[in-house]
């Protein structure tokens, strides 16, 4: 417990320092201005009948949609050489608003196929792998029961609440079960079915990541009503605030392309508390707890990093050229990161793992996350490298100078690996025709973002816990349990019969 | 009767298992153990952690003999399992009181 | 032999009742029509020249024309709003007929991918995993061979004899080796070449889906003699029934969106016809015949779910809404089944398993199949959770009440998930531009096709075995090469050196 | 040392015959003439600023643009029926010369995921279940650390001296890092960011492919070293003289549709070389040295079956007839070659094998890689039949006649398989409109592309051999390391705990 | 105390188990094991290399007991594990000085 | 010399390791075993079937000592793995009639 507050406070306190420093800065800066405007615009498209952005600041409102609107104007002269011409063009002949370019939904159909593949096979396998032999299938489980709850909970309610309605901190339940979705409703450029769907997907891996850092020890019975509380009090109002055109994209302008925030930090935060109130499984860290399986890890991590095209490249819900660089840019930062953590092991321990290997590329994967739509190749390069050292440094050292079980280190890589993207991507970007990159201090958003993230999944997750607690009568497996393996306590089955 | 348990590197067992058809010795039974001993393990990482193996991987051989046979038998072992490196293993003769060939019921070394 | 006419028996009972209860409708009601004109429509892609549709009922024909115009001119004005409306745009600017969409052609070649990725590695693994050790190759091998053949046999002749002519239950010889198809030949809006491929998918896993129902005992060369027999005489003829113009299509309106009868009742009913013939397996049901690597079962469930959107959503043919729909419910439904297969083994054993919930899925993905282009969210929950009830109680009851050795499960999920699913695709539709949804009562053309299905896939199989028998010199391994697994007595190899 | 020459001279020996037999035929027939247009093409899209394509022998480049002009003309032509129309009438309406059609974009960004999940986790899977399960980690380390790796080079020189400039043999540092390409640069009808990506991940499996034939005996550090060498002396500069406008498209007319000289063939002799300055593995042949993981061959070679549709239909670079027809041959070849190798197996050892029928697909698709934008179905069978016979004898008969140790067959399936490939590419040809066949004698540009990326292949392979001995001090690892596995020797892991 | 150890074939495990509950014992240890005797090994094939493989998966079966309960067991193991055909296996017995149950300390008999 | 093999839990080998190796014994071997008797086993479902696992995993371990030191091991061991828990296990000592260590051809105490 006393942990728990300990490393609030670091991240905190490391926070505040760059964030008074920028106080003086205005934030209306070139970056954000496109970025408010891009989300206003995303907002626009989910949801074309709430086209006021705000109740409460009538003024700001018309400042911000001045801005979107200048931005999408911006937009639309880049088009002259990118593919939505031809839509404009389109939208001329037939005097139509909203229509399905084919290219775009053929991309985003597979994105969303690639964004399941990440969390089964892809997550589930990683974390098996990780596991003790006695405990695979309970990781296993615990990912496909994550992938099925979820889908039903976003199916539900979850939709609604993140990207409909103009909350600050929640949508409404205008889309409750899909009210109003048909064959023929359109988001953007593809079928809203398809929006909808590719989102769902984000809502599953985003609370079954989280499972990598209780694994081994937790109730099963626990486990679902913990998520279920957590996606709906975390995960959905994050999402709202930040793309749903919520606070922190409204007032704070967060760049957030793919889910940095939202998806990684939100994760890995959550998972810290978990496994700071669960406490450490049985025998850590006297007795070594190695994979059992390691060749499942480097596959679960190969799928991972492919589906990650899907996460990164389709948060651009287009084919076009910003989905090209997002798939390249996502692709250099996990070369690197993986590199870059082999070649740390290599020094510092003298052996390059295959698991060091792995746990980079994904370290890299997540820091890349927010940025895939605004960087270039030589920012991936950057981000790679410093989400390596980072997460490295805390899965290596301050987990254990802490104390604290991450079982599969999902708040070393994907909380401390979010942070590190969620501020770089304050820094660096790209020209879109010239490539040239530059660096650029829009630090500012990204911080209060990255801080207003860690606090309210913080708090929530605490609290679910609590919950599930009562429910569950005790959110911990049995001493018994634990060293006879959740496979057999909780579902029954062995993994193996060699 | 005599039984011999033999514990060897794995990767002698084809040796071994030549030496003793050698000396006419074609029935053994063969485990995979981990032994641990004087030879050193090795160090194994984990994000970090590193434990040190001291299991390392061995074979266990297990022939019963006929009493006269036993020397031959052991001579064969020791010496196709012998690399002169530590961690060889051991032989350990001990006696067994009776034999039995299920498919046939013979007893004694006829069962061998 | 009695408990295969005991259960054949048993479904067409089910059958008959609400069968005739619905005799005195005419079948002429909405959603039967457009069905009807869909298919005439997917006939006329595939073969331009053969406009008429039936030689004997001249009368008939030209009704059944007039609706399919009348509904192919409802596509075309909802078009106004969909990505349909550039290709109306450009036929009109270049007086042509048929022309490629990139975006369709993307999403196609995709889904053939994908529903590669569904038989090897997917459904091999799933498979794999759930044999014991000592028969994990010949399960995989089976389905790799199953892959090679087929692939021969829908080039040499299947596509023909399943897509071409315009016979009642077999097509013609016109196409054999593909003759006239080249690099610019078009299939609707996309190659034919890629539509060819795309239906050699389906043509692969299908029999592959059979192999789970005989696996470990089974002759390897009576398995590629039967698999070849079958496919030829019930794969083909029931594909042209239902999807090229012949028998069910035209007379009953069968709605087959996905292959729910092509494909999963055919290969169902073919599972359980060679488990009965071929008899139990050495033990059962007395030594526990667990799976040797669940892992691997999860891993298979899990790239069939994600392959499976290949499968559904590429049954459309093109990337547009109905496209996102499909993967949508399909989604929805494969969570939903697994959920409450999960739910139920949970309350009813007491324990959710792995096996469990990765069979769920697939139930769900199997009865929604049918269904993925017709029905909407709402529908696919409750198609989901039917498959799940009914299946779960095949698999556990009714399979060990009848005392037949389906080793996988296939009849009880693929078979009966599979009738569950072509049953209630009569019943919930959704509206395309609203996403209402609504109940239809259109269940009898669906159940004759299912009985159709069932009783050719039934005697097909039965005679293929018969005929396999005599050429294997029995169908069935030896007692010592089952005893010492079919990996080492049929391809000379172990599966692990562990 | 001794074989290396041996093999070496029985490969120029093979080739010399024919290649006498063809001097003198004109090189200027039909196909050929069509290639060099399409190469010219190929090159004007990647670099639109260098419109010359060569420097020294002007008349002949005029007379080549000439030809490049009417095979372009050609395909406008032929484009009224295909996708290509479409834009067309874009570039009519907006005067513009570049653009990016979303369809087109959409299938080569999931084609890029497709090629990389070919080396992660697709080959590193098949050789990781090739090998004993004590090196498990290590082949899958190297085929990791080289995806790592290479993407990084590939970005920072790779691009630039593969496909810029127009020199014979190398290309230059136009675009060293990148410089130059934003969100909206162009290539052909995709960004150009995504041309790159794509182009990345064959530099990423062409020096993984060669990890197999020195498995489990190299120094990891060794391995790191002759694979940045190699990549830099032998992938760029072949890939710059096939596909870069250097001297064998130039020169030659090379048809390469997508990398059977470049890739295959490249890293096939690459792999020989290394496994016979290696020198074998302790034990072998006397001992046996079966897969460990056999369902690990069968996954691995299932995933690069799947992904080779992105390799191949990819490289059409549009989602299009010609990358539909692709995948067709790619799928009609592989299971042509995969069923012939379990039947030679079948007729020749009495079982047909799960490792043989993974082995034969490989080869399959191998040997269809070049032919495959230029083959119909027919040609595909008989390229297919043909790599399955000859790599079949290759790998069984020939590698144990001359006693080389090339671990996991890379010379005898990729290396020989290329080679049968890109013989036979030069034979059939399938007409664009009515997909009719025909035989022409196109070899002995073929033959000459063969011969010169094996020599160079063979030449850089020795001397970076050589060099990473002297940086390593030795390449090989201790004979007690390779008794121990390199897993733990090398990597400190053991690949199990079960 | 006599120490009952039997080589079986893996498929009469249960069997077995079945026939000793029988004459009353309930507690034995199994080890997989693989056994080399004169029942033939089978031939793989890896890529046109065939190889013999002579270890059979067999299943070690340890059973501690009384003097007097000794040859009971050994009857009942023999007879539940005869299949007629070569490979079923064979039974040692040999002498155990002591046994002691580690959870209550108890000694000799008491310990079984 | 004496044979001393322990049936134990197989999360207690680390401190039964520990506790030998204070009585000053640094060899043994292991083997994954599965276990039978009172403790009883645990139910697994397959598909609706349930079935019983009444073979549960355990450790055996061997170790050869010299007479004098047999009952100290003995010891060390029962008071290591003792759970006080059913299934905690059993020690079985026996007699050996000779040991040897292979790399050195040392025989009798000197071999261990
Ligand atoms: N006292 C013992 N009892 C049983 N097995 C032993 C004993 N001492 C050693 N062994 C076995 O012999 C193997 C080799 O012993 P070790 O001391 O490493 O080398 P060496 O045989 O060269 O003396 C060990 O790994 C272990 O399996
Ligand atoms: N001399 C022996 N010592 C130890 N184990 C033996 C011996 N001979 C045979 N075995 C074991 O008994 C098994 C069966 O023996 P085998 O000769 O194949 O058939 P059978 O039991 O019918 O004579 C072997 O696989 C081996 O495990
Ligand atoms: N008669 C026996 N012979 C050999 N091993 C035995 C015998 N009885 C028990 N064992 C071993 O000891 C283990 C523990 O025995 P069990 O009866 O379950 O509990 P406890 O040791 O507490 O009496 C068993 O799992 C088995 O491996």
């Amino acid at each position: 417990m006393k942990k728990l507050f300990l490393i609030l406070t670091i991240l905190l306190t490391l926070f505040v320092g760059p964030l008074l420093g920028q106080e003086a800065e205005q934030h209306t800066d070139a970056p954000n201005t496109e970025e408010s405007a891009k989300t206003a615009d995303q907002e626009a498209l989910i949801d074309s009948e709430t086209e006021e952005l705000t109740d409460e600041e009538r003024a700001k409102a018309v400042a911000d949609k001045a801005k979107a609107e200048a931005w999408l104007e911006g937009q639309s002269l880049a088009s002259e050489y990118s593919s939505l011409n031809d839509d404009d063009k389109r939208s001329e002949d037939y005097a139509i608003d909203s229509f399905v370019v084919s290219g775009d939904t053929a991309w985003m159909i597979v994105a969303t196929a690639l964004v399941l593949m990440m969390t089964i096979p892809g997550l589930s396998l990683f974390y098996g792998g990780l596991a003790r032999r006695k405990n695979v299938l309970s990781v296993l489980v615990q990912c496909f029961a994550c992938t099925a709850l979820m889908t039903l909970l976003w199916t539900i309610y979850g939709y609604s609440v993140a990207s409909s309605g103009d909350g600050q901190f929640f949508g409404d339940f205008a889309k409750v079960c899909l009210k109003g979705m048909g064959v023929d409703t359109v988001s953007g450029t593809i079928p809203e079915s398809v929006y909808f769907t590719f989102q769902m997907t984000f809502a599953i891996i985003t609370p079954a990541l989280i499972v990598g850092a209780f694994a081994e020890r937790m109730k099963f019975s626990a486990v679902l009503i913990f998520l279920t509380l957590w996606f709906t009090f975390s995960y959905l109002p994050v999402w709202h605030m930040v793309w749903g055109g919520g606070y922190l994209a409204e007032k704070w302008h967060a760049i957030d392309f793919a889910g940095g925030t939202v998806v990684h930090i939100n994760a890995g935060i959550a998972g810290l508390v978990a496994c700071i109130v669960l406490g450490k499984r049985e025998g850590y860290p006297k007795s070594p707890m190695p994979p059992h399986n390691v060749p499942f890890v480097l596959i679960g991590a190969a799928l991972l990093w492919v589906g990650w095209f899907g996460f990164n490249a389709g948060s651009e819900l287009a084919a076009d050229g910003v989905a090209g660089m997002a798939q390249l840019v996502t692709q250099v930062a996990a070369a690197t990161a993986a590199f870059v953590w082999m070649m740390a092991e290599w020094i510092l321990r003298g052996k390059p793992t295959a698991v060091g290997i792995a746990t980079g590329a994904v370290a890299g994967l997540v820091a890349i996350t927010p940025a895939s739509g605004t960087v270039g190749p030589m920012g991936a390069i950057a981000i790679g490298a410093a989400a390596a050292l980072v997460c490295y440094w805390t899965a290596t050292s301050l987990k254990h100078a802490l104390g604290y079980d991450d079982s599969f280190d999902v708040f070393g890589v994907h909380g401390v690996g979010g942070i590190v993207g969620a501020l770089l991507t304050g820094l660096f970007f790209i020209k879109a025709d010239t490539g040239a990159e530059y660096i650029e201090n829009n630090l500012k958003g990204q911080i209060v973002s990255v801080i207003i993230t860690i606090i309210w999944s913080g708090v929530v997750s605490y609290i679910a816990l609590k919950i599930a607690d009562v429910f569950c009568g005790g959110i911990r497996s049995t001493e018994d349990e634990e060293i006879q393996g959740l496979d057999v306590a909780d579902h029954g089955e062995e993994g193996y019969q060699l | 009767m005599k039984k011999i348990e033999a514990v060897i590197k794995p990767f002698k067992l084809e040796e071994v298992k030549d030496a003793l058809a050698e000396v006419g010795i074609e029935g053994m039974t063969v485990t995979e153990v981990k032994g641990f001993g004087r030879q050193k393990g090795h160090t194994e990482i984990y994000r970090g952690s590193e434990y040190t193996v001291d299991f390392l991987p061995k074979i266990k051989l297990e022939v019963v003999v006929a009493d006269e046979a036993a020397e031959g038998a052991v001579k064969a072992i020791t010496s196709a399992a012998n690399t002169g490196k530590i961690g060889d293993g051991k032989v350990f003769v001990s006696s067994i009181d009776e034999a039995i060939r299920i498919r046939t019921d013979e007893t004694g070394n006829e069962a061998l």
